[in-house]
């Protein structure tokens, strides 16, 4: 909670010198087919063209933090996985490797690359379906969302298969993962990740070089790198930008440093950008997933000491390179069983708060794909 | 068949129809649609013409309506940027409040 | 008693008909109307059924999904319980709407759908309204349709509405143009505004009425006004005219629903909503309809004659079989395009309409001319052809790249080091 | 025919007369719309076909259209679409307008001999004809109405561009 007040933006009202028309105002959402959730926008029109947007959510907020904190540490780990219900694998991570920084709890060596595939799978389906959506957002009927959603699937079930969910997973605890992998799970998976290449390539195929998706994408929605800097923008959309940016390659959380991966970065920081940087972080993520599933050791997979426990009064801030961009939890413990602070840093939230700068002097269409490239899950904007 | 009477009365009314539209009104597109309305009554009094005439085959009456429309429609183009420039200087469309010639 | 001739059974069985009113002229006249309006009504609604259903089929295929498939076998009778909902539904109209345009819209939109239906000649005799500006006519009602939507998106007073309105507004008029210029070529290759001309002006008479069935085959065909450049171009640019003046996709802006919800339809509900889609439907078939006629040939296609009729212009199919056979390729291609294109932008909507499909439709227009009056041999155009070929694909590789810019590019993209 | 007739031009007439008489600009325009096409009726009781569908084309697909698209530059796009403004000179005009109908046209249409059938019972009013005129005798009407509408085109967008703006553009 920052108690900095921040002063309202100066609204740069279109001051009409031809026809002086009306402007519009549009209040898209909370129910609007593209607002990927309850979420609304006050959008001012001029004609076609935004001249003010401001952003309004709030309306699935459901006391996230505060009942964290009435809870023990590890009564709050299915709740994590409520925030972004596409990731909940990843958000289990982080809210996990916050609890063992503060709990000095060690991760044996074959939870943690169990933790790396989970991930990389996360980032694969929640890539693969948000390219989905921005295409559904450009009125492309949903074809390439389903495409998308048909590969998802196979992710899921992979899921479904190690931790009885499919959304929900629930499966990380503290110093490691819940239960091992079910026998044949690995070899299941190395199918999966084998078979993704061709369908990104089909994918590729059908979306980058289509002349609508190129003029509709291109040069909109421009993220400026300062800008991006300065609000404190993270994952594909601050790299798209062109920061080299990746909490995979500076913090070297878990064991990222065993693995041979590039960071793509975009060079404009427009939709098209943000969208490509997608692309091509899924084919990223499947070579680390192939290193991973070539060289994950036998062993333990968790500590089985810390279930309930009471850690030391201390502070700590987990974060790790959510698909979404940088997903940390701080904690304050006071040495009950139960956190004394527990705060969320939600990537969709913060990146969220650029949405005006991005969409200003565009067309209504233009809003619509700049809020989906942005990547936005309700229920971790509003906690 | 009905007689060219007929016609002419009934395009008689619209022209009177038209004119009390410029007449009364003082929205300047309200004055536009009257013109029109005259417009149209006038090129309902060629085809009848031409249908009753000597000489049907000459078309000349279609060919006057058919110049008749093009020109209206040109009317209505620069007629309608004319409201909209002049809209944008007064603020308003009243014809009645636009009088900077007269001061 | 004239030869039963299949392609002419019905337009026989009219005439058959009408005959025992001989004595009732104005009786007979009456039901005449009746026979050639009410099978319109009949037919496009049955054919607007099929298609919603070929629609959500096809998107279905191409989407990785089955589809509708639990009404009926392989769900056929979805369009029946969706009609049935439809009607059944309440019909909510917002409190502050302008009532009697919220009323009137739709209606106004479906007249002119249908009537447009009118001018297309289905067979040969077989025209519900052979009147000598067939075309024009097309296009005038056709322009109606424009006013039907404005008034459903002024009416509803909803903001999204009135932008979709706004929007099919400016996207119907800018796209009138290249659809009536393409048309424009056609009219001038055939010198009259009738479609049944239009249409025999595309099959070669002389081959028909030969002895060989193989050049009563090809005389069918290869006259149509697409197989020259002109005709070619035309069809194309008409073709995507016309999914812009129908708001197909990927035109489809004044009802994008990410967008601005439903645009014009999104305040209306049951029986008004169930009209206006079927309007929509209608005015479909309808464009379709007459860039089957325009271009394709209209009713003609592989065909022989009979061989117990003397009748010259005898055909074994009828022709209607081929009219709606091509109606409904054409359909198949929109459902296959809404499935594959993402929506444009309205300002790219415009500059596509205004400074691609505009010169080229009017460079179009002089191909058409030369090929007219370039030389032929024995009746072949092998100037025309190749010239007008290559000065149509040089004014497209023209248009096109001076439209592009260096704005849109395929980019390389670097890794962080 | 006198029913169509009846029905079309009454159609006419008060279409007109709401048009030039509703408040509500939009409703007003609408209902002008209505009396295009009941003119275009009249038409094609008379023989012109043609014409009608010209009538309906350029009235209600072009003049229309841009009526409306002035009314929504120049009103409250969202708001309430009714003339604010009083009209005070009312009766005068309808005096004005009445007489000139009373005094001029009434009576001279009614006191001259006019045919009450036309000279032939139907014309094949072919446009290839129409055509064939515009192209030979008409050539230098057609031109000069091609240049009217050209200058009209350019004229109404020169207009309806701001001042500020074009000089922009000069710059840019």
């Amino acid at each position: 909670m920052s108690t900095e007040t921040i002063a309202p933006r100066e609204y740069q009202i279109y001051s009409g010198d031809d026809l002086r028309t009306n402007v519009l105002e549009i209040s898209m959402g909370p129910q609007h087919p593209s607002t990927h959730g309850v979420f609304r926008m006050d959008v001012s029109l001029d004609g076609e063209t935004v001249v003010k947007l401001k952003p309004v959510f709030g309306y699935l907020h459901r006391n996230h933090e505060k009942i964290a904190e009435t809870t023990s540490y590890l009564g709050s780990m299915p709740y994590t996985d409520r925030l972004d219900y596409f990731c909940s694998m990843t958000n289990n991570w982080a809210y996990a490797l916050a609890v063992e920084k503060m709990a000095g709890l060690a991760v044996p060596e074959r939870a943690e690359y169990i933790r790396v595939i989970m991930a990389e799978l996360t980032r694969l389906q929640n890539h693969a379906s948000l390219v989905g959506f921005l295409t559904n957002d450009l009125g492309a009927s949903g074809t390439p969302l389903l495409y998308a959603i048909r590969e998802r699937e196979h992710i899921l079930d992979l899921f479904e298969w190690a931790s009885g969910a499919r959304m929900m997973c629930n499966y990380m605890r503290f110093g490691g993962v819940r239960n091992d992998l079910p026998s044949g799970w690995l070899a299941q998976c190395k199918k999966v990740v084998d078979d993704f290449p061709a369908f990104m390539d089909e994918f590729e195929t059908l979306l980058t070089g289509n002349e609508i998706i190129l003029s509709r994408c291109q040069n909109v929605g421009v993220l400026p790198r300062d800008l991006a800097i300065n609000a404190s923008i993270t994952g594909p959309c601050l790299r798209a930008s062109g920061v080299d940016y990746d909490l995979r390659k500076v913090d070297k959380y878990g064991i990222y440093d065993r693995f041979d991966f590039k960071v793509p970065l975009g060079s404009v920081g427009d939709c098209y950008d943000r969208f490509m940087i997608r692309l091509l972080e899924m084919r990223e993520s499947v070579k680390i997933l192939k290193q991973a599933l070539a060289t994950i050791p036998e062993g333990p997979v968790n500590d089985s000491k810390a279930r309930n426990f009471r850690p030391k009064p201390a502070e700590a801030y987990g974060r790790i390179e959510g698909p979404k961009g940088e997903l940390g939890f701080y904690l304050v413990s006071d040495g009950t069983p139960k956190p004394h602070r527990y705060h969320v840093r939600p990537p969709s939230f913060i990146n969220l708060t650029v949405l005006e700068d991005m969409c200003l002097g565009q067309k209504i269409a233009d809003a619509v794909i700049v809020l989906g490239s942005i990547d936005i899950v309700l229920g971790e904007v509003d906690r | 068949m009905v007689p060219l009477h007929y016609y002419l009365v009934v395009s008689a009314i619209l022209f009177f129809v038209g004119l009390l539209g410029v007449l009364t009104r003082r929205h300047a597109i309200i004055v536009l649609i009257g013109v029109e309305i005259m417009l149209n009554a006038a090129n309902l009094n060629f085809i009848a013409f031409w249908r009753f005439g000597p000489n049907p085959d000459l078309l000349l009456g279609q060919l006057f309506t058919l110049f008749s429309i093009a020109i209206a429609g040109a009317e209505a183009a620069v007629g309608l940027a004319l409201v909209i420039a002049v809209y944008r200087f007064y603020k308003t469309p009243d014809l009645e409040k636009m009088t900077s010639l007269h001061e | 008693m004239t030869p039963i001739n299949p392609d002419q059974l019905i337009v026989q069985l009219t005439q058959w008909a009408l005959s025992f009113l001989d004595s009732y002229p104005l009786v007979a006249v009456l039901v005449a109307i009746l026979l050639s309006t009410v099978p319109l009504i009949a037919v496009f609604p049955g054919c607007f059924a099929i298609t919603t259903w070929l629609e959500r089929k096809g998107l279905a295929r191409i989407q990785n999904r089955i589809g509708p498939n639990r009404t009926g076998p392989l769900g056929i009778l979805q369009p029946a319980a969706d009609g049935i909902k439809m009607l059944l539904k309440e019909d909510i109209v917002p409190k502050t709407s302008d009532r009697l345009a919220h009323f009137l819209a739709p209606v106004v939109l479906m007249v002119p759908a249908f009537t447009i239906l009118s001018v297309l000649p289905f067979n040969r005799n077989m025209i519900p309204a052979a009147v000598d500006t067939g075309v024009i006519l097309f296009f005038a009602l056709g322009s109606v349709s424009t006013l039907a939507v404005f008034m459903a998106g002024w009416s509803s007073r909803n903001k999204y509405s009135l932008l979709g309105g706004m929007r099919a507004i400016a996207q119907m008029v800018s796209y009138e143009l290249p659809l009536v210029l393409s048309g424009v070529t056609v009219i001038m290759m055939t010198g009259s505004l009738d479609t049944t001309k239009i249409v025999a002006q595309q099959q070669l008479s002389e081959w028909i009425q030969s002895s060989n069935a193989g050049l009563q085959c090809l005389g069918q065909i290869i006259g149509w006004n697409v197989f020259t450049p002109w005709g070619f171009a035309g069809f194309l640019i008409f073709f995507v005219a016309s999914l812009a003046e129908i708001n197909r996709c990927p035109f489809d802006l004044p009802e994008a629903d990410s967008e601005i919800v439903a645009g014009h339809l999104t305040e209306y509900s049951g029986f008004k909503y169930a009209l206006f889609f079927m309007s929509e439907y209608v005015s479909a078939f309808a464009i379709n309809g007459l860039s089957t006629t325009l271009f394709l040939g209209g009713w003609s296609g592989p065909n022989i004659r009979p061989p117990w009729s003397d009748d010259p212009n005898a055909l074994l199919i009828p022709g209607f079989v081929w009219f709606f056979a091509k109606m409904f390729a054409l359909m198949l291609v929109m459902i296959w395009i809404r499935g594959t294109l993402p929506r444009l932008r309205v300002d790219h909507l415009m500059g596509f309409a205004w400074k691609f499909l505009l010169p080229l439709a009017i460079m179009n227009i002089f191909v058409g001319g030369f090929y007219y009056y370039a030389p032929r041999w024995h009746g072949i155009p092998v100037v025309g052809w190749p010239i007008g070929f290559l000065v149509m694909y040089l004014s497209y590789e023209c248009i096109g790249r001076l439209n592009r810019g260096p704005k849109t590019a395929q980019r390389v993209y670097h890794y962080a080091s | 025919m006198i029913i169509t007739f009846s029905i079309l031009s009454a159609i006419a007439v008060i279409s007109a007369l709401l048009a030039v008489r509703l408040r509500n600009l939009v409703h007003a325009t609408l209902t002008l719309m209505a009396f295009f096409v009941a003119l275009a009726g009249l038409f094609i009781l008379l023989m012109a076909e043609f014409l009608a569908a010209v009538q309906i084309l350029v009235y209600v697909g072009a003049v229309g259209i841009l009526i409306l698209f002035a009314i929504m530059l120049t009103q409250q796009v969202t708001g309430n679409v009714k003339e604010h403004i009083e009209a005070h000179g009312a009766l005068w005009g309808l005096a004005g307008a009445t007489a000139v109908l009373l005094t001029l046209l009434l009576p001279a249409i009614l006191k001259t001999a006019l045919p009450l059938q036309p000279v032939v019972e139907t014309i094949d009013p072919s446009v290839r004809a129409l055509g064939l005129n515009l192209m030979a005798p008409y050539t230098i009407a057609l031109q000069v109405i091609a240049l009217l509408l050209t200058a009209a085109l350019l004229g109404a967008v020169v207009i309806a561009i701001s001042p500020e703006k074009s000089e922009e553009e000069k710059k840019s």
